[in-house]
């Protein structure tokens, strides 16, 4: 069997594939094919979840969030864990469409269009909980700058509103980077399209294109620049998410290094949720010659580093408490780690830093059910970092007298998986209605493999 | 009588009443009730209320005025109702109101006949808020939570509102005309079957009446009956003196002091002019009086004991051992007492030492629950240490009765299964809950052919009673009642009965035949003949507005204890096995204040629990018995059984269980009904306060606490510091954390008033007044068991509970902490919508209607002083609209709120000084809490004023502030806390 | 379809091979041909030569603008907000605290470089628009999949039927038809 | 092939796009214009009245002091509505049977209040204060307008937070001296004191104006 060099050298594509087989492929699996079985039952069960996002929400904005497990002194509950751990999520899909652009990887173009899909819903999802945590939902606007007859600012020291704005601006801005890299795709569809549904539906979100000598210059600089701006965008959202609690002085959350804690942790959650959804997409959709071993192997790999990234986290998280020596902190981190939330701790740590190892032998590496299974287990574990990482040191902050816990109710529950719903349910549409792989780039990788 | 035609379903009425709100009641009323008695009762009980009612004015109140009876019901004043858009001036305007000023009237509130002054803020002619009378003796501006909640009582809903004849409705006339019969059946018999029972009684006007009504009705008799009764003390000073003294201690004057258990401090009449007095001893850096010595020897904590320099835990048995030891040794009695073999002789040596060294000057306090030989060996000892004249004041009884309740009920008990009784008044005693069970009082109410009961609820005794009349609340009358020391103040109604209250006056007055009299006119009679004063209206005027009949306190007596009390004495308890100790609720009291919201939900000093009694065990006894916290045990005592949590409380003998009284009540009204477990199921007469021979056994279960408080033990110094006199007088230093001022940013200029505040934590209590006060002032709502059980009590003002030292017996600390006003403050820079901003004075203020709700500004809160309102607790709580403060927003559902030093006051004063162009005098305002403290702990005012108290305070070198290494430079520090032992003691 | 050039938009031809394409463009532009079109599925670096017109950085040139716009907004707008606008004592903090301006600062930036570049970007390219001549030609619709298409517009003064039709011949055009108006 | 589009889908795009644009250009306009018409502020609101009262005819008219009836304004947060009685020491002797005036009478007679409809509500956490802001020299105009004119009383000013702190943050041009203070048609005239003087003579510092606690508990 092969080994890890001779799969490093496996192509990004397959070499029987040219202009036209990718082309007729991956719209063939919008326009032509019959909507299968499974696709009906993973949106149903999807859409099913989304119905309890629905009823959970309402219950929530009728009753307040008293119906949730928060309380005094644990004023931030699962709404902030899952925020935090939606928004890692999203961050994964811009960064390899970006980064990896800038540095021009081709294994990027396999995947990118399928990651930044995800990062959209994701984001989607990570944007309702900070709304829905407010005690006064209806009032979220106040924390945007407008002239109100009250002659009242929002307040630009809070972390909270950096948040807002990060998160704002990246919602906006994932929106337009995936739409551009669609733009082309959407001309093939509408063209090879055969009802004239299909036809005037692509062609609009096409806007005209013509693949033109000048479309292309422009696309490529007005790409080439969004890619640039988008890649540190990616970084400075999850640093700000760090820094919603850096800045904060609860004992455990007042350190400089959550900023790129968070960052690694995100990335890490973004290659795991990758490869979850890839893996078997890529096997119900024949897209083997496409998405290659290659590709898995090189996010495979990059799960690894990124883990061992976030392990060295783990072990500064562990370390400058005791070397600050800072009383509350040694309690606040000992606490997380042998105290009443301990078990989402040592979750955490076995799914995202022990199992992981696995992924050094390359025969496990390449095993795809082992590997769907530990990106499941990364994703899991990531989002018992974020709940214990929020609750754990409110619970056992500066005073004792008011130490306490945090226990969820079905409301919570509610709101997390039905956000999972949600972010399902977007992308079995997706997958539906667009090329989960980018064709024109896929043309660029064969006529680069030519001319090569 | 009249008995209405087609009556209405009471019960089904009180049903609804639980459950319906304001609005909604009247229409159900209407419907329930469309009976000719009920209509004609409407006529006599609703209208001048009514009348009072519309005579509102100014926006916010007129709202919450409108909203006011349930009877007037249909509008609700919540800020979050529709908009009230209507002006109803008066007709007249009464001479003095001002709309939108505060007016004060004094008057004073009675707990078992005991009373202390006070001076309730009115707001449009309603009564908010009460304080204590500076001028009172027993108050001096001071006052209890049970005091404090009292204007809650006035305005409690589940107040019974009519009259009812077999729990029926029934009218004003009918009840007349029953009186006037059996006035005139038993004159016939010259009142032969005619029984009174009432509580302890202080008041002369009341005392005379009943004096009245024994003459015109020779035969009959009055009972009395307290369930948290002053029966020990006054058999103690049988024993000391063979007959009945009080004695009244001046701890002002008390360089060692040496509590038995005492309640000086908590229940014992007087206890607030105690507190202030043994407060103003335990001041370190007070040059004019040095500090004071504090010993306690008892069996559970008390908040003397708290205090204490040395604390000995025993056993009830053991102490009465151990006072004997002290009393041989300081020759109050046989020496041969003086070599009684006692655990812990060491540390009594020591004391005994101490006190012969401060002969004259030293004062031993006994608690109630203590047995009478212990109250007669502190007569003794006082006696023989020369502190009668000194630092104990014996005078006459101040009681019009003093009888031993457990007998008097006994014989009401017997004579009505004698059949001895035919009519049977009861003055606002719950007997039928209160009673011990042996005396069996409930079956024998069942007996009496003719039962009256004066009470403001429709109780377990109403229900056992044929006629249940409303009784006024103490605001709401005419009367007067004296203070532990004897002094009397004349109580003026404060409000028109809310819900047609009636006084017992009225009653015993009916019964006299003196139809439609008017109290305020029989008791200005009263008081022309025994003031005896040349222009009574002057002295009328003036007691009314001082709240003090002028010189009406007691007379001190001259007496010594009977050489041969010692032979006398009962012999010593058993100080084997389990015994159950019954105790009163620093809450509840007896279980008189079941259904007051915030006394349920006031956390208690030690156990820091909410809406709850329980079997307080040692942890010692725990481990023995293999008990944890919450499990559930069954305590049997000859023969009667009980199931109750069990909480591990520190400081509490071994092998005693101690167990809150007013707890499990049946019918206290919708709050208080079915909370915790009654202690009244095991009590009995013989055993009424220590019960031996109990038996405990762990049965399957565990109970849901709401405890406010989760960690006992202080990690870390920078909470609280402690330190010694010693240390403190040079022979060691304060342990100071250093702090460091260092910023990179430009500090703001507090240049104009700079409001802070300074707590003594030598003299905080933990008595809880402030937390109530803070509550009554700050309209902040009940939110309930579960929701407390949660994490989410909103109490602006909390009291920290800290254990220091062994587990058996550790020094406690109480740590009030309000909002730190912190001028960095770390909650404000993380608020995205400015809801939480500094104000020019330097106060941290909370605009609630900014507010979004994010919640991170309580995160960011490094004392946990925020409060969410995760729920409409204030649009839920069950009190009437027109009670809350006008001058503090009614907070609604999603925002965060806290401590805002009252800033109502605050302003208002700025106002005033600013419209006279002055600047504020020091002391001008006071906050809620500070004001309500009884021991002055703590100081209020403005920091630049370099001659202000809290000025003063803070230049002082045992001023810290809490957890100073963040750098959050509060406004609120605290004064370190010294404790005064005994250095020939070797506390291991 | 008939051979009425003056009623067509241009001359089209579809190649097979990118090189060939831009071979026939190459030629047609030594020959002085101006207004002709190269239209292809994926970008042809080669082909920007042929675009003579406005220099090739202005939409970086136009982004880069936007994103100094947006850094300066941004700041600007909490600057006033924070010390003009309603100056408030925050958590003792200076009321110009700068440094906590600067996340807002930069997200702001990213989102004006972001919808301006690709506002700039339709705009070059003239787009959005749904029409256009070219989509008439035979066979265009494999422009977006896998020929390479050159369109040699009629308006053009040099343009002659036969002899670009002679010139597809030559460079290998698999298809050649005329684009109708 | 044939084009999917025909040429008129261009125009379309073209009409799209510029409503569009214009859509979001309405939008940003209605957030700065709407709350300040006179629709949200209610300026010129008058409310039925069970008496038609008329401030012209008292106060113009017969030169009534504002305090006449509004007794507590100086010493009291609540201005003070006049209670019946008042009404009726003149009335009692005047216009004795005016049909208008029967609610009045009634009310004397069954010692019911009269029911103003509130022209000025401000929300239950906004604390204003009458008093301190006479004793300031601010006169009844600055708030109620011309009162002194209205034949019937109308809302004259937004009573929004922005149109309180206008005055908080520069007080100086709304001050007059304490004789003015009641004068409804008050005006500045060569003799009166600078805003600056009347600054100093009433110690206002506007720095402490604006502090949320002064409005807000």
């Amino acid at each position: 069997m092969a080994t890890a060099e001779t799969h490093w050298r496996e192509p990004v594509i397959g070499p029987e594939q040219n202009y036209a087989t990718v082309s007729e492929h991956l719209s063939d699996l919008v326009l032509v094919q019959r909507t299968p079985l499974w696709w009906y039952a993973g949106f149903g069960v999807s859409m099913l979840l989304f119905l309890w996002l629905v009823v959970a929400a309402v219950y929530l904005l009728a009753n307040g969030i008293g119906v949730w497990g928060v309380n005094i002194p644990v004023a931030w509950g699962w709404a902030l864990a899952n925020y935090v751990w939606w928004i890692g999520i999203a961050s994964g899909g811009t960064f390899i469409s970006s980064l990896f652009y800038l540095v021009g990887a081709d294994w990027r173009n396999g995947v990118n269009r399928f990651a930044e899909s995800l990062t959209l819903f994701a984001a989607a999802a990570a944007g309702l909980m900070p709304i829905f945590h407010l005690g006064r939902q209806g009032l979220f606007y106040w924390l945007f700058p407008y002239p109100s007859v009250m002659g009242i600012w929002p307040q630009f020291r809070s972390p909270l509103l950096w948040d807002f704005f990060a998160l704002l601006c990246y919602i906006l801005n994932s929106i337009v980077f995936w739409y551009i890299g669609l733009i082309p795709d959407c001309a093939t569809l509408r063209d090879r399209a055969t009802t004239r549904r299909a036809q005037i539906f692509y062609g609009l979100l096409a806007l005209g294109w013509r693949g033109s000598a000048r479309h292309w210059r422009n696309y490529k600089i007005v790409y080439l620049v969004m890619a640039g701006f988008m890649a540190p965008m990616v970084v400075s959202v999850h640093s700000i998410v760090g820094l919603d609690f850096a800045a904060g002085i609860a004992a455990g959350w007042h350190s400089t290094q959550w900023p790129p804690y968070f960052f690694i942790g995100a990335l890490y959650s973004g290659w795991a949720s990758t490869l979850l959804l890839m893996i078997p997409i890529r096997r119900l959709y024949r897209l083997e010659r496409i998405v290659t071993e290659r590709h898995i192997e090189v996010i495979a790999k990059l799960m690894l580093a990124t883990g061992l990234m976030l392990a060295y986290c783990y072990a500064l998280e562990a370390f400058q408490p005791f070397y600050r020596g800072d009383q509350a902190e040694r309690d606040a981190y000992l606490y997380g780690a042998f105290g009443a939330h301990a078990g989402s701790f040592w979750v955490r740590n076995s799914l995202n830093i022990f199992l992981p190892q696995l992924l050094w032998i390359p025969a496990l590496r390449r095993n795809r059910v082992l590997l769907v299974l530990l990106s499941f287990g990364i994703v899991v574990g990531m989002w018992f970092e974020r709940f214990n990482f929020v609750v754990t040191a409110l619970a056992h902050d500066y005073i004792p007298s008011y130490w306490f816990t945090f226990s969820a109710t079905i409301w919570d529950e509610g709101i997390l998986y039905g956000s999972i719903g949600l972010v399902l349910a977007g992308f079995f549409l997706f997958i539906r209605l667009l090329p989960v792989v980018s064709m024109f780039e896929l043309r660029e990788v064969i006529r680069r493999k030519e001319r090569a | 009588m009249t008995a209405p035609s087609t009556p209405a379903d009471l019960p089904a009425l009180r049903r609804k009443l639980a459950q319906e709100t304001g609005p909604r009641f009247w229409r159900s009323l209407e419907e329930l009730a469309e009976t000719p008695a009920f209509l004609e009762l409407l006529q006599q009980e609703f209208p001048p209320f009514a009348a009072a009612a519309v005579q509102g004015f100014d926006r916010r109140r007129f709202l919450q005025l409108m909203a006011a009876s349930m009877a007037l019901g249909g509008l609700t004043g919540c800020q979050k109702e529709v908009e009230q858009r209507q002006l109803s001036p008066y007709v007249e305007q009464p001479p003095g109101i001002v709309p939108g000023l505060s007016r004060h009237y004094a008057t004073a509130t009675s707990l078992d006949g005991f009373g202390y002054g006070v001076i309730l803020r009115h707001e449009m002619g309603r009564p908010l808020k009460v304080e204590g009378n500076p001028d009172h003796p027993a108050s001096l501006g001071g006052s209890s939570a049970i005091g404090q909640a009292s204007i809650l009582g006035l305005y409690d809903p589940y107040r019974a509102q009519t009259i009812t004849q077999n729990g029926q409705l029934a009218s004003d006339s009918a009840l007349r005309t029953m009186l006037v019969e059996r006035a005139a059946a038993l004159g016939a018999t010259h009142g032969s079957g005619l029984r009174l029972l009432t509580g302890a009684v202080t008041s002369p006007s009341l005392a005379a009446q009943i004096d009245a009504l024994r003459k015109a009705y020779p035969q009959m008799a009055w009972h009395q009956w307290e369930a948290v009764d002053r029966d020990t003390v006054r058999d103690g000073a049988r024993l000391a003196f063979g007959r009945v003294i009080d004695t009244v201690c001046d701890f002002a004057r008390a360089d060692l002091v040496l509590g038995i258990e005492s309640d000086a401090l908590s229940a014992a009449p007087g206890h607030l002019r105690y507190a202030r007095d043994f407060a103003a001893r335990r001041r370190p850096d007070d040059a004019k009086s040095p500090m004071s010595r504090l010993y306690a020897i008892e069996s559970t904590p008390t908040l003397l004991g708290a205090k204490a320099d040395h604390r000995l835990v025993m056993k009830p048995g053991n102490i009465q051992h151990a006072l004997r030891l002290v009393a041989g040794a300081v020759k109050a009695g046989p020496s041969d007492w003086a070599n009684i073999p006692v655990p812990q002789a060491q540390e009594l040596a020591g004391l005994i030492a101490d006190l012969q060294a401060h002969r004259g000057r030293c004062l031993v306090h006994a608690g109630r629950a203590q047995p009478a030989d212990i109250h007669a060996l502190c007569h003794a000892i006082n006696h023989a240490l020369d502190g009668f004249g000194q630092t104990v004041h014996t005078i006459e009884p101040v009681e019009a009765l003093p009888t031993d309740g457990d007998t008097s009920l006994a014989e009401l008990v017997a004579d009505i299964e004698a059949g001895r009784v035919d009519t049977l008044f009861i003055l606002g005693v719950n007997a039928a809950y209160t009673a011990p069970a042996d005396i069996g009082i409930a079956a024998a109410l069942r007996l009496v052919p003719h039962s009256i009961y004066l009470g403001e609820r429709a109780d377990e005794t109403a229900e056992l009673c044929h006629w249940h009349i409303p009784a006024a609340h103490e605001y709401e009358m005419w009367s007067d009642v004296r203070a532990y020391d004897g002094t009397a103040t004349i109580q003026q109604p404060q409000v028109r009965p809310l819900y047609g209250g009636r006084s017992a006056h009225e009653i015993l007055a009916m019964l006299l035949g003196e139809a439609r009299r008017d109290d305020r006119t029989a008791l200005r009679e009263r008081w022309r003949h025994a003031s005896g004063a040349a222009d009574f209206e002057r002295f009328w005027t003036e007691a009314l507005r001082a709240g003090v009949v002028p010189n009406s306190a007691a007379a001190p007596t001259r007496v010594a204890p009977r050489p041969d009390y010692a032979t006398a004495l009962p012999p010593p308890a058993a100080t084997a096995g389990l015994s159950l100790l019954y105790r009163p609720d620093l809450g509840l009291w007896d279980g008189r204040f079941a259904d007051n919201g915030w006394l349920q939900e006031m956390a208690r000093p030690f156990t820091r629990l909410t809406w709850d009694n329980a079997a307080e065990i040692a942890p010692a006894t725990a481990e023995r018995l293999g008990l944890q916290q919450s499990d559930m045990v069954e305590l049997a005592l000859d023969g009667k059984k009980l199931r109750a949590p069990v909480w591990i409380l520190p400081g509490q003998a071994a092998e005693c269980v101690t167990l809150r009284l007013g707890y499990g009540r049946r019918r206290a009204g919708p709050v208080g009904t079915g909370v915790g477990v009654n202690a009244y199921r095991l009590r009995s007469a013989r055993n009424g306060w220590n019960a031996p021979g109990l038996a405990l056994a762990k049965v399957s279960g565990r109970h849901l606490f709401a405890s406010e408080q989760h960690e006992w033990l202080m990690h870390g110094e920078n909470l609280i510091r402690a330190t010694t006199l010693e240390q403190l007088h040079g022979k060691s230093p304060v342990p100071e954390a250093g702090t460091s001022d260092a910023s990179l940013y430009p500090g703001f200029a507090y240049d104009g008033i700079a409001w802070a505040m300074s707590i003594s934590l030598n003299s905080c209590i933990g008595c809880q007044a402030c937390v109530i006060a803070c509550q009554a002032e700050n309209n902040i709502p009940v939110v309930g068991k579960e929701e407390v059980a949660r994490g989410r009590i909103m109490h602006w003002l909390r009291i920290d509970r800290y254990y220091e030292g062994p587990l058996d017996a550790p020094a406690t600390h109480f740590q009030p902490v309000p909002c730190m006003h912190c001028e960095n403050a770390p909650c404000e820079v993380v608020c995205p919508v400015q809801a939480t901003v500094h104000d020019s004075q330097g106060l941290n203020v909370m605009v609630y209607n900014r507010c979004v709700g994010t919640r991170f500004c309580s995160n960011n809160c490094p004392y946990k002083v925020r409060r969410f309102n995760f729920f409409d607790y204030s649009g839920d709580d069950p009190r009437p609209r027109e009670s809350w403060n006008p001058e503090v927003t009614v907070r609604g559902r999603g925002v965060m709120e806290k401590c805002t030093y009252c800033i109502q006051r605050t302003r208002q004063a700025m106002i005033e000084a600013d419209k006279a162009n002055r600047p504020i005098a020091d002391g001008e305002v006071l906050t809620a809490c500070q004001q309500a403290c009884p021991t002055q702990a703590i100081v209020f005012g403005n920091k630049n004023d370099t001659a202000s108290a809290v000025a003063r305070r803070k230049a002082s070198a045992l001023d810290y502030a809490m957890l100073d290494e963040l750098n959050t430079r509060p406004r609120t520090s605290y004064e370190t806390a010294v404790r005064n032992p005994n250095p020939s003691i070797k506390t291991s | 379809m008939s051979g009425e050039t003056e009623s067509a938009y241009g001359l089209i031809g579809a190649f097979a091979d990118p090189h060939a394409a831009v071979a026939m463009a190459r030629h047609l532009r030594r020959d002085g041909f101006r207004r002709f079109e190269i239209y292809s599925p994926l970008p042809l670096e080669e082909t920007n030569e042929f675009i003579a017109k406005e220099p090739r950085n202005w939409l970086a040139l136009i982004m880069f603008a936007a994103a100094i716009g947006g850094v300066v907004i941004g700041f600007v707008m909490q600057y006033v907000i924070a010390v003009i606008g309603y100056p408030i004592n925050i958590g003792g903090r200076p009321l110009n605290s700068w440094p906590a301006f600067i996340p807002v600062a930069w997200e702001i930036c990213a989102l004006f470089t972001v919808y301006i570049g690709f506002a700039a970007f339709l705009a070059f390219c003239r787009l959005p628009k749904l029409y256009h001549p070219v989509f008439n030609a035979p066979g265009f619709e494999r422009a977006s999949q896998d020929r390479i298409f050159l369109c040699v517009e009629t308006r053009d003064p040099r343009f002659d039927n036969q002899q670009l039709q002679s010139m597809f011949h030559e460079h290998r055009a698999v298809a050649i038809g005329e684009v109708p108006l | 092939m044939a084009a999917i589009f025909g040429p008129r889908a261009n125009f379309y795009t073209q009409i799209v796009l510029i409503s569009a644009g214009g859509v979001i250009v309405a939008l940003a306009a209605m957030i700065l214009i709407l709350p300040n018409t006179g629709y949200a502020t209610d300026i010129g609101f008058t409310p039925p009245q069970p008496v038609p009262f008329s401030h012209q005819h008292h106060v113009s008219g017969l030169g009534l002091d504002c305090r006449y009836c509004h007794t507590a304004v100086e010493q009291s947060a609540d201005a003070g509505m006049p209670p019946t009685h008042t009404c009726m020491t003149c009335h009692s002797q005047i216009w004795t049977n005016a049909a208008m005036l029967a609610p009045v009478r009634q009310s004397l007679a069954e010692k019911q209040p009269l029911h103003w409809n509130r022209v000025y509500t401000l929300p239950d956490y906004v604390y204003f204060d009458h008093s301190i802001h006479v004793a300031k020299g601010i006169g009844c105009t600055e708030c109620h307008g011309p009162i002194g004119d209205m034949p019937l009383t109308y809302k004259a000013t937004s009573l929004y937070m922005g149109w309180c702190l206008d005055c908080h943050r520069n007080p100086a041009p709304h001050l007059r001296p304490h004789e003015a203070v009641f004068d409804p048609h008050w005006h500045r005239t060569a003799s009166t004191p600078s805003p600056a003087q009347l600054m100093a003579e009433y110690h206002i510092h506007p720095a402490t104006l604006t502090d949320c606690s002064v409005c807000h508990r």
